[in-house]
């Protein structure tokens, strides 16, 4: 060994290469600031969503009275005498949401403890991607399904249901959401210990009994992130909604009928291309950044779960 | 959990030997094997457990004394690969038997787990968690139910005023006796502890092996400890796995005095583990 | 005193199994509601489908006819697209990766980008789609062109790419950092030559699943004003364009003009999930072929 | 080589660019077929791209710099948007490019209302109609509510009806206005008690789905149709002119613009009969081309 | 890493008394104190690591062992909370000087760890990684520094075939070297191994062992390990660490056979740890 070192001194190459060093250096220093630039993108779309929709909301507050729009039962943003509440959007926003959660809660959590807890390895690894498809289709695929398959059967069902109505597309967006609810309850639940489940076990526990009072209660944070995060979903579900519900700004709590979300009322008046400068353009923006608060604020709660009972055992 | 179907044979005499007084037999282990997967765990175990007394079992790290503890109330099968052949009779039933249920078997025999492993509940929720699910609704029974399994896992005195928060604000000490209380709620016959006091400083183990003797006037305790000392210290009988196998069962005393085979000697005075 | 009386254990415990048991069927039903779905859903779809699908309507323009009517250019403009989305994504959300897990100290403003990039994530893409039209086809005067949508698109699944590439930059194991690191490389070094190689696999699978959300997405592109009729075939990122979930809006909602428009939708469908399908094999044969093997 | 020969109107086939149209539902259908046939008979290297944002609307998009080319109309421009379009500079050339007869549809399985008088009409829609049920409208039809339907305020059709059929009278205040022609079509037909209007070319392609109320001006109940539809005919009273607006100073610009212009024009009778128009005389298209050859 | 001012005295008399011959100094450490967050890992540490020898660091687990051989290339400033006063000279420079080029120091002191880590490259990048970051680029260089490093590490035989292939789908002991060539190629002055055998099977720890003692020749070696039989074949002096205290530093022979403290006899008769 001592014979080859004669060869070529990397010790000495390395010393040669001291300007290698400086270059490093030079980049070591700079790299860091280029990728704090790049990283603060995400911050200034934040700021680019927040600016363009106060702007013209603040704009539109001065042509249309705040209390007005968020106490408003009636929105009539086109022709002579148009009225601006948003109260008929809220309401359907809000039906369509509590309609979809009604369907993927259960659903998902049933989902989620029969394959945390029921269900062997092989069918979990089998059955959880399947699943996962189904958050994967586009929505607009589900907006023609509910429109021309889940409509219809249900009709057979209710005979009042109006062909467009806030029923159908509910359970088609609950349906889209079922899988996340799944999943998410799922990582929750799995990661809940085994030394807990063991625990209740070697007390004699049915495996109900297990799933029920010890993972689901400890996995509790994780799971209820899961539903909030599913409703904000809802909240900004738009095609589904647009092609099943129609577009009538019924303010009523009656499912069978047609009514439309915040996230319909944008497509609708950005389909008909509303005309910088009317008040129905600036209307989009307070409606916009109606539904942007509504699904921070879903989020910020999520977050405030899921970290605030982070390391409860 | 897939049973090979085995041939009950007379107990191999080389474990049993050299027994002390003859008393009831809680359990009897008869050719049993265990492979998770195609890896043999437990190779032809004969041991018989006997009632009011502490059997020890000792060995070195991954010899099988977990599996086989767990065996004992079938929490192994909930490793999916876990195959077996052979029999283990509890009270003269077979524990391995398809028609057996596992949930009773379990609510007769506790279990307290080498990690203490409260539920993130109340301590009195902890304690009620079993009279609970058999039923037990009675909110004065259950309080009377609770204090005395506190009592009897001489952890009363140190929680009584503060049942309501939750376990794991407890030290891991205390958190330990409060799942041997959880275990006694449920006044089972059996107790099985997979090195309860690893996870412990000297203090609270010496407070669990305290218990631990006391206990036994009422149950039968079957104990895995890595410290040979404790297992001199409080056991009646100790048992010697190696490699999967029992290489010695005898009174503690003259398992650790006078041990009839070399690797035991071997174990106990350090040579190897 | 007993309190615990084993003749009513017995007797409770005969129920307590039945219910776990009914219980463990609904379960499972619960689970299958979703299996099903998917396979109506599938059946529909391809039924509807049959017989609209050949290569002619892959390779012909957009027409008002239904039998001549193609999907060239929306397969075109979803192209494009992607080809203005994945290098934008990719340099940016592998770029706030690195910052956040191997640069930004685990301090305040790390938290900040840290929640503001999974505020950003549930964000309705509809919003975006309003961003990009006031900023891209507004402001900035780009039209309702390519280079517009794939801007929007590309704000709206950065935050994807951002936390999988976290996620693959962490799962990097720090035995490879700190041998790196022991032979006297630096910081870049090190990320540039180990830990970026190393979660490659990882970035890559997070890109695709990010891809595929932006070619389904619909609501943005609406809001962007993406024309009704557009026959000409895109060949570039300043063209004007459609893609194939927008062909799906309108074929879906003129059905009521043309029946045999509702065929179209349905073949558009199929073909729209059928890209879907392949990327997300592609990501999962990435997984599993560059599998962790350390 | 765009000079061309200047009766087919179209050059050798050699344009560029784009033509950007937008406005009216109703003229859609007729605008997106002129445009496909354009594309791919007379000039495949130009763009030509419609949407359907509704007259108004689309006269919003049009009446800014850099607008659209054409703004499709089912209605004259307004007052306003003309006054709009000077303030601009903008100098614009209506192109009246067929006749339209607004519909009146029901539900298939509706049997009582297939003809109804024009008072009726106008007393159903009107919000001091009083017409709540179809009982009210005649005793001996079902004591059933009314659901009325209609495009929105964004569409020409809709001020066509307000201002020259109700007289710009209020409308009922439970009318179902929608965006999209197409949703009309579809909540009719699904809705036994739905009357709803629109152009005629809607329910030319939807005979199978809605009937088409027959209206009494006085003379008997008419059925329209491509034969009843005329300024002079017997639909007369429900007749109106659809056109597109040209943005001529864009058609100076553009060539293609223009001779997209003189294309539609010359093309204009043929599609509308195909696509549920009533088409413009021989002199009419003739006297349009000639004026557009004017602006070369 | 926050350098808490400190006062550098001569060095404590305890740890260093019975040195035998006195050689060169690599290391000295000088009244070195670390802590992780609040807890003190290491207590004044006064340790001099000579040329051309092997150093054994050994100690019950949690005793301050790796911290130590990681505070020796810096590597330790990787965790972010810790803290530490008192000073290290490396060749008479204080590494812990605010103007140190760790990238240099780590350049002269190579690092072997516990489990092998090779990169997941080929062999043939594995070994050229050191000296392509340091800016050698010639493919023929290479060649040779590959071909040399890996006989150093005495597996050019085993791998000279299957340079190109992933060094991950060589045997533990085989990466292990791996990792010990890869060190070896940019010619370290020290190489600092914890517990390199410790994955390793019998025959594999044995190779590592005869190189160890073949490299001694060219490099001063740290080697940290729980295996005191190792330490007594290998190591030419070795440290006795106990709850972040060096406990005992003088000549492997003395140490094993005449202990000075007591707690040192206890663990090297296996008393504890
Ligand atoms: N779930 C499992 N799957 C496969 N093999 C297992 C599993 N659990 C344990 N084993 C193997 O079975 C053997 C016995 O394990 P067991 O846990 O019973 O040992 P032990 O005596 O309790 O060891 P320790 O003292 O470390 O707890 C070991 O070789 C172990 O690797
Ligand atoms: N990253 C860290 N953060 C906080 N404490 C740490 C960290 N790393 C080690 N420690 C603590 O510092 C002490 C010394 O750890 P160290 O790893 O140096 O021990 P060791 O002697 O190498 O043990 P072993 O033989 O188990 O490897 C231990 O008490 C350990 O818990
Ligand atoms: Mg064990
Ligand atoms: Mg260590
Ligand atoms: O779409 P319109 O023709 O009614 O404007």
């Amino acid at each position: 060994m001592a014979n080859q070192k004669a060869d070529i001194s990397v010790r000495e190459l390395i010393k040669q290469n001291k300007s290698t060093l400086n270059t490093n250096r030079l980049i070591e220093a700079l790299v860091p600031k280029f990728l704090l630039v790049i990283a603060t993108i995400s911050i200034f779309t934040t700021i680019g969503i927040v600016f363009t929709l106060l702007f013209e909301t603040v704009e539109f507050f001065t042509r249309v009275p705040i209390v007005e729009f968020f106490t408003g039962t009636v929105l009539k943003p086109l022709g002579d005498n148009a009225q601006f509440g948003v109260l008929p959007l809220i309401t359907g926003t809000l039906i369509s949401s509590a309609i979809a959660m009604f369907v993927a809660i259960p659903i998902g959590l049933m989902s989620a403890i029969f394959l945390s807890e029921y269900a062997s390895d092989r069918v979990r690894r089998v059955v959880k991607p399947i699943l996962e498809v189904l958050a994967g289709i586009p929505t607009i695929v589900y907006g023609f399904f509910a429109f021309t398959f889940v409509t219809p059967l249900l009709q057979k069902i209710i005979p009042s249901l109006e062909p467009t109505n806030i029923l159908s597309p509910g359970i088609v967006m609950g349906i889209m959401i079922i899988p996340m609810v799944a999943s998410l309850s799922e990582d929750a639940m799995s990661s809940v210990p085994n030394s807990m489940r063991e625990g209740a076990l070697a007390l004699g526990a049915t495996r109900l009994e297990v799933s029920w009072k010890v993972v689901v209660p400890a996995a509790m944070s994780g799971i209820v992130a899961s539903f909030v995060l599913g409703i904000s979903r809802a909240i900004g579900e738009t095609m589904i909604v647009t092609i099943a519900s129609g577009s009538t700004k019924n303010f009523t709590f009656d499912v069978t009928q047609s009514m439309q979300t915040m996230t319909a009322y944008i497509v609708e008046v950005t389909g008909g291309d509303a005309p910088a400068g009317s008040t129905l353009y600036y209307s989009l923006y307070a409606v916009a950044m109606t539904l942007f608060l509504f699904t921070l604020i879903m989020n910020l709660i999520a977050q405030y779960i899921s970290r605030k009972y982070r390391e409860e055992y | 959990m897939q049973i090979v179907t085995s041939m009950r044979e007379s107990m191999n005499g080389t474990s049993t030997s050299d027994t002390p007084v003859e008393k009831n037999m809680v359990y009897e282990t008869k050719d049993f094997h265990l492979w998770y997967g195609d890896k043999l765990a437990l190779k032809n175990i004969n041991l018989p457990i006997y009632e009011n007394e502490v059997t020890a079992i000792i060995g070195p790290s991954g010899c099988g004394k977990s599996t086989y503890i767990k065996t004992l109330n079938r929490m192994v099968e909930l490793v999916p690969t876990v195959r077996i052949s052979g029999d283990i009779l509890y009270r003269d039933k077979s524990i391995l038997s398809k028609t057996f249920k596992v949930e009773e078997l379990r609510t007769s025999v506790g279990m307290v787990f080498q990690k203490p492993n409260p539920f993130p509940k109340s301590i009195y929720d902890n304690i009620a968690y079993g009279p609970r699910i058999h039923g037990i609704r009675n909110k004065k029974v259950l309080d009377e139910i609770v204090e005395k399994s506190l009592r009897g896992a001489a952890i009363w005195d140190e929680v009584k005023d503060r049942l309501k928060e939750n376990a794991y604000g407890l030290s891991g000490g205390q958190q330990q006796r409060i799942c041997i209380a959880r275990c006694l709620a449920i006044e089972p016959d059996v107790i099985l502890m997979d090195e309860p006091t690893s996870a412990l400083d000297p203090i609270s183990t010496m407070k669990v092996e305290e218990l631990v003797q006391e206990l036994k006037k009422e149950y039968s305790i079957v104990i895995v400890t890595h410290n040979m000392q404790q297992a001199a210290r409080i056991s009646d009988r100790t048992a010697f796995f190696l490699n999967g196998e029992v290489i010695e069962y005898t009174a503690t005393d003259k398992l650790f005095s006078n041990p009839s085979d070399k690797r035991t000697e071997d174990y106990i005075t350090g040579r190897f583990g | 005193m007993k309190y615990v009386d084993a003749e009513q254990v017995q007797k409770k415990m005969n129920a307590r199994l039945t219910v776990n048991s009914i219980a463990k069927s609904i379960f499972l039903v619960a689970t299958l509601i979703g299996l099903v779905v998917l396979v109506i859903l599938f059946y529909r779809v391809i039924s509807q489908s049959m017989g609209w699908i050949d290569l002619q309507f892959i390779t012909n323009k957009l027409s008002t006819m239904p039998e001549r009517a193609g999907i060239m250019g929306a397969i075109l403009g979803t192209l494009w697209l992607m080809i203005v989305v994945a290098p934008i994504t990719l340099f940016l959300g592998v770029g706030t990766a690195i910052y956040l897990e191997e640069y930004a100290k685990k301090g305040r403003l790390q938290r900040f980008l840290q929640i503001n990039i999974s505020n950003l994530a549930g964000v309705p893409s509809i919003v975006f789609g309003i961003l990009g039209l006031t900023i891209f086809v507004r402001a900035a005067g780009l039209g309702n062109i390519v280079l517009a949508g794939g801007l929007t698109m590309a704000l709206l699944v950065l935050p994807i790419v951002v936390v999988s590439s976290q996620e693959a930059i962490r799962a990097v194991p720090g035995f490879l950092r700190e041998a790196s690191y022991g032979m006297g490389a630096t910081k870049w070094q090190t990320i540039k030559n180990i830990v970026l190689p190393a979660s490659i696999p990882g970035i890559l699978t997070g890109t695709i699943l990010a891809l595929s959300r932006a070619i389904g997405e619909t609501a943005p592109l609406v809001v962007l004003g993406i024309p009704a009729l557009l026959i000409p075939l895109p060949d570039g990122i300043f063209d004007k364009f459609t893609v194939l979930p927008m062909q799906i809006y309108y074929w879906t909602i003129d059905a009521a003009l043309v029946a045999e428009y509702a065929n179209l939708a349905a073949a558009t469908i199929v073909v729209l999930l059928f890209i879907l399908l392949v990327m997300n094999s592609i990501a999962v044969v990435i997984r599993n072929k560059f599998q962790r093997r350390y | 080589a765009a000079c061309g020969s200047s009766n087919s109107g179209s050059s050798e086939g050699d344009l560029e660019g784009s033509v950007v149209i937008d406005g009216s539902g109703t003229v859609f259908p007729f605008m997106s077929v002129v445009a496909e046939k354009y594309m791919t008979e007379a000039q495949e290297g130009v763009s030509v791209e419609v949407s359907r944002a509704g007259t108004s609307a689309g006269f919003k998009k049009f009446l800014v710099e850099n607008g659209t080319d054409f703004n499709n109309a089912s209605r004259h421009i307004k007052e306003e948007e003309s006054a709009e379009a000077d303030a601009l500079g903008i100098e614009v050339k209506e192109l009246k490019v067929a006749l339209d007869g607004l519909t009146i549809v029901i539900n298939k399985d509706n049997d009582w209302a297939t003809e109804l008088t024009e008072q009726e009409i106008i007393d159903i829609f009107l919000a001091d109609g009083n017409k709540t049920n179809w009982s009210d409208v005649r005793s001996d039809f079902p004591n059933e509510p009314i659901k009325t339907y209609g495009p929105n305020e964004n569409h020409g059709t809709y001020e066509f009806f307000w201002e020259t059929i109700l007289e710009k009278q209020d409308l009922v205040g439970s009318a179902n206005l929608q965006q999209e022609y197409s949703t009309l079509v579809d909540l009719v037909s699904k809705d036994k008690n739905a009357i709803g209007f629109f152009g005629y070319g809607y329910y030319a392609s939807n005979t199978d789905k809605l009937t088409a109320v027959k209206v009494d001006f006085g003379n008997g109940p008419v059925e329209p149709s491509l034969d009843t539809i005329a300024e002079d005919g017997d639909y007369a009273n429900f007749t109106r002119p659809v056109f597109t607006y040209l943005n001529t100073g864009l058609a100076k610009e553009k060539e293609q613009v223009l001779d997209f212009a003189i294309y539609m024009m010359q093309n204009a009778q043929e599609v509308a009969g195909e696509t549920g128009f009533a088409p413009l005389t021989d002199e009419e298209v003739k006297a349009t081309v000639e004026e557009l050859e004017g602006l070369k």
